[in-house]
């Protein structure tokens, strides 16, 4: 054994020795070998200590090995690439990795939190439900206090800077798992013509058979393993997944797979470095990979996108894939994700040096390290004997099995007693003894009673104990989609019952226990598959394995101690959150009984290991305590995640500058390189003004007015949504969905439309224009373009498919440029127009298309402004230069472009509405006194809503204008109304009355002030030289010239009055010159 | 996620679909005659069983078209999709999906491959 | 006059300032001087079909998820829309002899043109790229040379099609999300080195 | 009923824990009560616990068919707030956070509400002009509220990325200093304690199969354990709204879907408020274990699955990322889904309805969990008057004819 590992056997495993990787534990720097995981590597350093419980912060050692470890919850790495929470035996060992424990303060070894484990009693499950409540005002002080203590690991505090992405995938056949069962499965299902994907969240594929002394086809497992990946390689249709864990079964046989592509089993020094690894640097290195581009496997790196020396020059801008998600889509899956070895249930069963048998076999065969020296093995099933025999084979004695079954184990055990470990049969540990490391085992007889009380018959000095209580299938997957469980009596777990999805189960996961049986039991899974997608299953034979005699199982959910469950040393069932069996009856005693409120109770199974070894122990004890069967008691739902994933992940590629698409019109840059900022409206980014230099907004907005009042202002209207509606029917569905009487539209004329929901509110509006008998153009607002379309073709299609009307969107094929101002026209002509543009020849309201600088446009004489304007619809490709022509050409009336804040001063100097703005989805045209667009003579959508008593109520909120009574203040959108300014003073006065029963920030709650509307619009009107406003108030369009108040925060009320909302240009002339 | 047959374009994932609620609301030809209470349940009133459900969706980012879906709200499987009656009345049968394969069983409607 | 100003898709910017790399396995190309055109039709109405056919000089497709190749391009989209990609200089005149013949029909006819981004995906990663962010089963064998289908890539929607000759993927954007989605294309593409050829 | 204290678990500590009463009892159902309260969720063991304290009718059965607080009452993410924008629901909501501000000690059972404050952020110029329209209201209303600047939150979230670059930068924010978290199981347990103390019957592994109704009147429920009569049935079951009403020839305006939320593993405390999110869909809170608890989006199609569509939990992730990008490593634990059931104008159903002596408290969509006491407390009025109390009377079913909606969907375009 080398100094530097003292627990590190000197030959075997699947470590590589000439690859010495240095590490940091706690700050102390530690060696392992390429091939380790960080678990085996502090074994092999003997570090026993590596963590804390979460409520009574009692040392904890490592227990398992894989997925299921509870207690080597570690801090990986630092800064920015931080990862709080991994576990340790699920971590590849790399060069200069850092590690950190997670709990205890200061530090893991002296944990002044360790109290909590001495006054323990006084934490029992749910203690926290019946204190820290007085006085009520404490507990804040007492949260805060709870809080420090809280989590395991830290997240990094600066934006992480890797890089995650999504792959989509379809197969016939995915493969959950890649040991014996899952290996054989996949090849069936390969050899028979199925397109397989084959997933593990190991490095390697094999599973169990890379921690197992067997032969499989008279070969180590080990090596039949790769023989059988190299063949699963050379199929064209086979994608190998390791390091990837099938996490989600959703419905439909969606499955998701995380994928970390940085895990190298290589252990190599920039695994997790960004910028020093090959471009798509993600899964390059040794074993075979999936090379998604053709469907086929590629065979080392040479062969990989990531590697070829194309790829090498930009390295360092390229930031490698850390993980990855597959989203996939199987016909048929097989779930061969194995099984887990739950412990046995002692007392102080959660000393460092207290391990899972199927870890020790694990750490001895494949990692090559020893966790003891001396060890007590205890179980009540036959597996166990292998640690035994593993561990007496790599040199440790095993001062004796400890076996609770009378008639002790079968062909394993009369091979421990051939090697001479000592056997008691009929015996159980009761407790151990030590406190950061196990130094000796209690020994007692068993009767079979758990809740008896024992006395110890020997103690035997050890320092590991290593415990099997069975296994329990991973059944994650198959519960997840959906799928019963059945309790198997003989075997002691629950095993996959009827499927509801296209899955099968198969191997351990299955309920198979000996090598042989998996193999065949994945070969069945397999052919079962490709039968049911109609394949011939390939005639695929398992291989041989040893097949060996075992001695059933026996129940032993509780071990007796000295005392009973109550008083005796605690008897963890789950070690993280530190349920114990006193906890599950306390539980029990105060009415907790159902399995569920026991979980919540107890916290058992809540933990980041979700109960993997601790679950089915708890339902054990909790059926015999309740005097029930396990299956009576219930059984568990499995969510996803099976194993822990991050966001990042899940999130994939589409976070920053891919969060969501940016919409961007096609002139866009022109907007960006004239300095405006953008305003985000959904998707799009518009500009929202043009500040010269220096200019605040309200400059540069009083300006963009004034231009447009005075002379001629330019804008982007172009994300309106726009649609050409066409057909023999067209008037007829028209007239069924907007409000005004359609149909008395002569051709070339334009008429602003509204449409309300079948529940009578106004839902969008826009210009509309009939540009033939049978042909319209209609506009809708920027943000109701999808929804309107949508909503049209819904009644279309689903209602009214008698109706011949096609409905095109156009919104992505023109641009519309607004030009507005008394000068407009002579901008246009001065441009070059190839129809007269004079009032009488082409009056207001009216569109045509027409030849502007020589390039075809359809204008539409239609102003949102209430000046002389036109709406110039262009072909995006050529509305650039367009937007460059009308700039030059409106030189010398100084055009000026403006933004959407502009455009909104000028509407609501109009008394225009914006839907979304001065409406909320509660607001009928009546109310904003649009009456006169609602036709008598027809039916439409929302008329007959508009009948109901609430819509007819005069005293609804209606649109008007106010006028700030100091001529001075602009009211802030979203300000209040009220009618008397004494209510709020009022309100105030009662104010002074005492707090709320229980308010615990000494809020005063008031008496509720009646508000009688809201401000939706206001702006500081240039051209008019005071503010604006539009509100909605309640009866309002009757009580013009009363004064009601804003209730403005910090001031006092602000007398305003009640005006009709159009302020500027009542009359309309100026649109119509 | 779940897969969805769209009748026209074939099975796509959900996300290329908007859920447009139960199918067969009709609206009343006069609404004009019907009572406050009437309207009120045609307006919100709906089925929303456990179980067998018939809905509508809006193939949105394939053909546009809208189809009706028969679909358990508890197990969510999808026992058929459907094309909605078009001015002639005419609806097809609709596409029965075999769990076991996750095919649709019979021969598809439309001319899609 | 027209016939001076240069066209503009969108995107000169972003292809001008994204570097290409030598030896990728994945080029992106701005397929430019492509005109478009939006023909909705009742194929199982009087002769619009063959009327319709007749004006282009070639089928229509009634297979769903297909395209014919001919003078121009035609993808079926729905059962009664199909989007019809031609020179762009011919789009106009198109648009206009189809809308005449078509006279009788209920159909209708728009010129998209400047509505659409036609981008060009090839390279030995493009499917790998293209699976990033579509869910569709681009397995050759499920859609291969002559299929089409409208689609999701990434959060846009998409037409999207395999040439005849296998030589690369269609991908066809509305406007105002070329932007975006060719960002996300580079990014998806990006490890596996990606060309923007200069038009 | 033993009251719990510090004291208490001393003693009973010294007794090895041995001596603590049961919380609540498991009677067999007797074959009448005077009110029968089908579903054993937080609002019906709230509404069973004030009509037993506020009403003297101690004689009631809560009757439940799984286990008590298994709905969605255990599935939420504890969020309590008041801050809604129009007055018929900010008031009943406000009286719900009153009643919330001394649950514990009213119950004698710590369900920790932890008033930390919940953020709603405004990433769009209409989301400042509502933050603002809804916060002064608020005011006028009587609950607190206010609004906090950029500038502000970076002070107060430091993880949050306030960056104006952001593809929806932020642009500010309301804050309802009262509002927090509570621990969500101990609401259901609290309220079935001191129920039970007063004399309610709590009976799980019940399930109500049929609403008896004799000429126009209720009369008695069937279950699997049985007829039990009363002239008294409040339903009060979320997600099952419409089986029930079926049951009784009603009809609902309700849908149920899917709603879905998740946690991380624990983390080290990084997140000491609540914020949430409606333009990027998402909302976020830390646990007292450190578990960073977040809800996701609704899912569009009708579900009774408790689970929903992965792509609706990828969205939320990118949308919490672009909230918080340092938590991009963190890891999600768990996912899973309740059954929303959702009214046409997002707010509940607290009434009578045509059956005499049938009363349905329904619809409370994703504002269940907070309103769980207030909801209890009107409903137990209704209940016992025969008559909504004034704060509930706005949410009858009559409004849906009426056209007297109370739309909140403005103020809840994100669940929450």
């Amino acid at each position: 054994m080398t100094g530097a590992q003292p627990n590190r056997l000197p030959t075997g495993g699947r470590v590589d020795r000439s690859r010495p990787l240095g590490f940091r534990f706690d700050g102390n720097a530690l060696q392992g070998f390429a091939g380790d995981t960080l678990a085996s590597a502090l074994i092999a350093n003997d570090v026993q200590l590596v963590g804390r419980s979460f409520k009574l912060r009692r040392p904890r050692g490592i227990v398992g090995s894989g997925a299921e470890e509870p207690n080597a919850i570690l801090q990986i790495g630092e800064g920015a690439t931080a990862q709080p929470n991994l576990r340790a035996t699920q971590v590849p060992l790399r060069d200069g990795l850092v590690a950190r424990t997670t709990r205890g303060w200061p530090g893991v070894r002296f944990d002044v939190g360790a109290i909590n484990d001495t006054f323990g009693r006084l934490l029992g499950a749910g203690f926290y439900y019946k204190t820290f409540m007085y006085p009520r005002a404490w507990w804040k002080l007492y949260e805060h206090a709870i809080r420090r203590s809280a989590g395991f690991g830290a997240a990094p505090t600066a934006p992480d800077p890797d890089c995650y992405e999504h792959m989509n995938a379809h197969c016939d056949v995915l493969v959950a798992g890649g040991g014996p069962a899952g290996l054989m499965a996949a090849l069936t299902a390969a050899k028979s013509g199925a397109r397989v994907i084959l997933a593990d969240e190991q490095n390697e594929f094999g599973g169990g058979l890379l921690a197992c002394t067997d032969q499989v086809d008279g070969a180590p497992a080990a090596e039949w393993v790769a023989a059988v990946v190299d063949e699963l390689g050379d199929c064209a249709d086979c994608t190998l997944l390791p390091r990837s864990t099938v996490f989600g079964y959703h419905d439909h046989n969606f499955l998701t797979i995380a994928e970390r592509c940085r895990d190298h089993p290589d252990g190599s020094a920039d695994a997790f470095s960004a910028t020093n690894r090959p471009a798509a640097g993600d899964d390059s290195t040794a074993g075979r990979q999936h090379d998604p581009r053709n469907g086929r496997t590629a065979k080392g790196p040479d062969d990989h996108p990531d590697s070829g020396a194309a790829a090498g020059h930009h390295q360092d801008t390229v930031q490698p894939v850390k993980e990855r998600l597959w989203r996939i889509r199987a016909r048929q899956v097989v779930l061969a994700q194995g099984s887990f070895e739950r412990p046995l249930v002692f007392c102080n069963n959660d000393r460092p040096g207290v391990m899972l048998a199927s870890a020790v076999s694990t750490w001895i065969n494949r990692y090559a390290v020893l966790p003891g020296r001396r060890a007590v093995v205890f179980t009540n099933n036959d597996s166990a004997y292998r640690a035994a025999l593993d561990l007496t084979e790599a040199g440790a004695e095993v001062a004796a099995v400890v076996d609770s079954r009378r008639g002790g184990a079968g062909e394993l055990g009369r091979k421990a007693l051939d090697l001479g470990i000592p056997v008691l049969q009929g015996h159980v540990v009761s407790d151990v003894a030590g406190r950061q490391r196990v130094s000796g085992a209690s020994i007692a007889r068993w009767a079979g009673d758990g809740w008896a009380t024992v006395k110890p018959t020997m103690r035997i000095d050890c320092d590991l104990v290593v415990m099997s209580g069975g296994y329990s299938p991973a059944v994650h997957l198959h519960s997840q989609a959906g799928g019963q469980l059945d309790w198997d009596e003989s075997q002691l777990g629950f095993l996959p019952a009827k499927s509801v999805q296209a899955n099968v189960s198969a191997g351990a996961g299955n309920g198979k226990s000996s090598l042989a049986e998996c193999l065949a039991d994945g070969v069945r899974a397999g052919a079962e598959t490709v039968s049911k997608l109609g394949l011939e299953p390939s005639p695929i034979e398992a291989p041989a394995a040893g097949n060996i005699d075992e001695n059933p199982i026996e129940a032993l959910w509780r071990v007796p101690a000295v005392r009973d469950a109550d008083r005796c040393p605690k008897q963890f069932i789950d070690f993280q959150n530190d349920t114990s069996v006193a906890d599950i009856k306390l539980a029990v005693r105060e009415g907790y009984r159902n399995v569920e409120h026991v979980k919540r109770y107890t916290a058992l199974g809540f933990g980041t290991d979700q109960g993997k070894l601790g679950n089915i122990n708890g339902m054990a004890v909790l059926a015999d305590i309740l005097g029930k069967s396990i299956p009576e008691v219930g059984t568990t739902t499995f969510r996803p995640a099976y194993t822990p994933v991050s966001f990042g992940v899940g999130a994939g590629e589409s976070v920053g500058e891919l969060y969501e698409p940016v919409r961007k019109t096609a002139i866009h840059e022109w907007h960006e390189a004239a300095g405006a900022p953008m305003e985000v409206v959904g998707q799009w980014h518009r500009p929202w003004y043009f500040p010269r230099d220096g200019e605040d907004m309200h400059a540069a907005v009083a300006r963009e007015c004034l231009a447009v009042r005075n002379s001629v202002g330019i804008m982007d209207a172009s994300t309106l949504g726009k649609i050409d509606a066409a057909g023999p029917d067209v008037v007829e569905f028209l007239e069924r969905i907007y409000t005004h009487d359609v149909g008395l539209m002569k051709v070339g004329r334009c008429a602003y439309g509204i449409m309300l929901g079948e529940d009578g509110m106004l839902m969008d509006d826009g210009v509309m224009a009939r540009r033939g008998e049978h042909r319209f153009y209609l506009t809708t607002t920027t943000g109701g373009a999808a929804n309107v379309l949508d909503w049209l073709e819904k009644w279309l299609q689903t209602e009214w498919p008698e109706l011949q009307v096609y409905l095109t969107s156009l919104t992505e094929h023109y641009s519309t440029i607004a030009v507005a101002g008394p000068h407009s026209r002579r901008v246009l002509d001065k441009l070059g127009c190839d129809i007269a543009l004079d009032n009488e020849s082409f009056p207001f309201m009216r569109m045509k298309p027409a030849t502007l600088a020589g390039i075809p446009v359809t204008l539409f004489r239609v102003s949102f402004s209430g000046e002389l304007a036109y709406e110039i619809n262009i072909e995006n490709s050529l509305a650039l230069a367009m937007w460059e022509k009308l700039m030059d050409a409106g030189r010398e009336f100084e055009i000026t472009p403006y933004g959407t804040e502009t455009m909104h001063v000028l509407r609501a100097e109009k008394g225009y509405v914006i839907v979304g703005q001065d409406t909320d989805g509660s607001v009928t045209p009546v109310d904003l006194g649009m009456n006169r667009l609602l036709s008598n003579e027809k039916d439409f959508l929302g008329k007959r809503s508009l009948r109901r008593p609430d819509c007819l109520r005069e005293d609804r909120k209606q649109l008007v204008g106010l006028l700030s009574s100091d001529a001075r203040t602009v009211l802030p959108e979203g300000t209040q109304l009220i009618d008397e300014a004494g209510s709020l003073a009022r309100g105030h006065r009662r104010a002074k009355r005492p707090a709320w029963r229980g308010s615990q920030l000494g809020h005063r709650s008031r008496e509720p002030i009646p508000m009688c509307g809201h401000v939706t619009s206001s702006y500081q009107s240039a051209c008019l030289g005071h503010p604006i406003a539009l509100a909605l108030v309640a009866g309002g369009q009757s009580r013009k010239g009363a004064t009601i108040h804003a209730a403005l925060p910090g001031r006092d009320p602000l007398p305003v009055e009640i005006v009709a909302p159009v302020f500027y240009d009542a009359g309309g002339q100026r649109q119509h010159v | 996620m779940l897969l969805i047959d769209c009748p026209w374009c074939g099975s796509r994932a959900e996300t290329e679909f908007s859920y447009g609620g139960e199918a067969g609301i009709v609206r009343p030809a006069d609404p004009d005659a019907l009572s406050d209470a009437e309207w009120a349940d045609y307006l919100f009133n709906r089925t929303n069983p456990r179980g067998a459900h018939r809905e509508l969706w809006n193939h949105a980012q394939g053909c546009r078209r809208w189809f009706g879906v028969e679909r358990d709200t508890v197990t969510y499987r999808i026992a058929r999709s459907f094309t909605l009656p078009d001015a002639a009345g005419a609806a097809d049968g609709g596409v029965e999906r075999d769990f076991e394969t996750g095919d649709p069983t019979d021969a598809e409607p439309g001319d899609r491959r | 006059m027209s016939e001076t100003i240069e066209r503009r898709h969108g995107l000169e910017a972003f292809v001008a300032a994204t570097e290409s790399v030598g030896g990728a396995r994945v080029e992106i190309d701005v397929l430019t001087g492509r005109g478009f055109l939006n023909l909705r039709l009742d194929p199982r109405k009087g002769n619009g079909l063959e009327t319709a056919a007749r004006a282009l000089n070639q089928p229509l497709p009634l297979t769903a998820n297909t395209f014919t190749t001919g003078e121009h391009r035609v993808y079926w989209c729905g059962p009664d829309e199909w989007l019809i990609e031609t020179d762009e200089e011919r789009a106009t005149r198109l648009g206009s002899d189809l809308a005449k013949a078509l006279a009788d029909c209920h159909a209708a006819i728009n010129d998209v043109s400047s509505g659409h981004v036609a981008l060009g995906i090839a390279g030995e990663d493009a499917r790998t790229v293209l699976a990033k962010g579509c869910t569709l089963d681009l397995d050759p064998r499920e859609f291969g040379p002559g299929q089409c289908a409208r689609t999701g890539l990434a959060k846009a929607t998409v037409l999207l099609a395999v040439a005849d000759d296998a030589a690369g993927y269609t991908v066809i954007v509305a406007r105002s999300f070329a932007d975006y989605l060719c960002r996300w294309l580079a990014n998806a593409a990006r490890p596996h080195g990606v060309r923007f050829p200069v038009p | 009923m033993k009251r719990y204290s510090a004291l208490s678990l001393v003693r009973n500590a010294l007794d090895y824990n041995r001596s603590w009463q049961t919380a609540w009892r498991s009677p067999e159902p007797k074959k009448s009560y005077d009110a029968i309260i089908v579903g054993g969720g937080g609002h019906g063991l709230a509404t069973a616990y004030y009509l037993a304290r506020d009403h003297g009718i101690r004689n009631v059965a809560v009757l439940e068919k799984g286990w008590i607080g298994g709905g969605n009452t255990g599935r939420n993410t504890t969020i309590v707030r008041s801050n809604y924008l129009w007055t018929e629901a900010a008031l009943l909501y406000e009286k719900s956070m009153q009643l919330w501000e001394g649950l514990s000690q009213e119950l004698n059972f710590n369900v920790m509400f932890s008033q930390r404050g919940v953020y709603n952020l405004g990433h769009s110029l209409q989301d400042m002009r509502d933050i603002e329209r809804r916060v002064n209201a608020n005011r006028l209303n009587g609950i607190d509220a206010e609004v906090v600047s950029t500038a502000d939150l970076k002070r107060a979230i430091p993880s949050l990325n306030t960056s104006p670059d952001a593809r929806y930068p932020i642009l500010g924010a309301s804050l309802q200093r009262r509002a927090g978290v509570a621990r969500h199981d101990a609401v259901a347990w609290g309220f079935a304690r001191a129920a039970d103390a007063l004399g309610v019957d709590i009976i799980e592994q019940c399930e109500v199969t049929g609403i008896d109704v004799r000429g126009g009147k209720a009369v008695g429920v069937e279950t699997t354990r049985g007829p039990i009569a009363s002239d008294r049935i409040g339903v009060v079951v979320a997600g099952h709204a419409s089986a029930l009403a079926r049951m009784a020839d009603l009809r609902l305006p309700i849908e149920s879907h899917p709603l879905q939320a998740f946690v991380s593993e624990p983390i080290r405390p990084v997140l000491d408020t609540v914020v949430m999110s409606g333009a990027v869909h998402g909302y976020i809170s830390q646990s007292d274990k450190g578990e960073l608890v977040i809800g996701a989006g609704i899912d569009a199609y009708n579900g009774y699955g408790q689970r929903g569509s992965f792509p609706v939990i990828e969205h939320t992730l990118q949308a919490i990322i672009e909230l918080f990008p340092a938590f991009s490593r963190v890891r999600m634990l768990r996912l899973w889904g309740g059954i929303v059931d959702v009214c046409p104008d997002a707010c509940p159903i607290v009434s009578k309805t045509p059956v005499d002596g049938l009363y349905f408290n329904c619809g409370w969509g994703t504002g269940g969990f907070k309103s769980t006491p207030g909801s209890g407390w009107v409903f137990a009025r209704t209940m016992a008057h025969d008559e909504p109390h004034e704060l509930n009377a706005p949410f009858s079913l009559e409004r849906f004819t009426t056209g007297a909606l109370i739309d909140e969907h403005g103020a809840a375009a994100v669940a929450h």
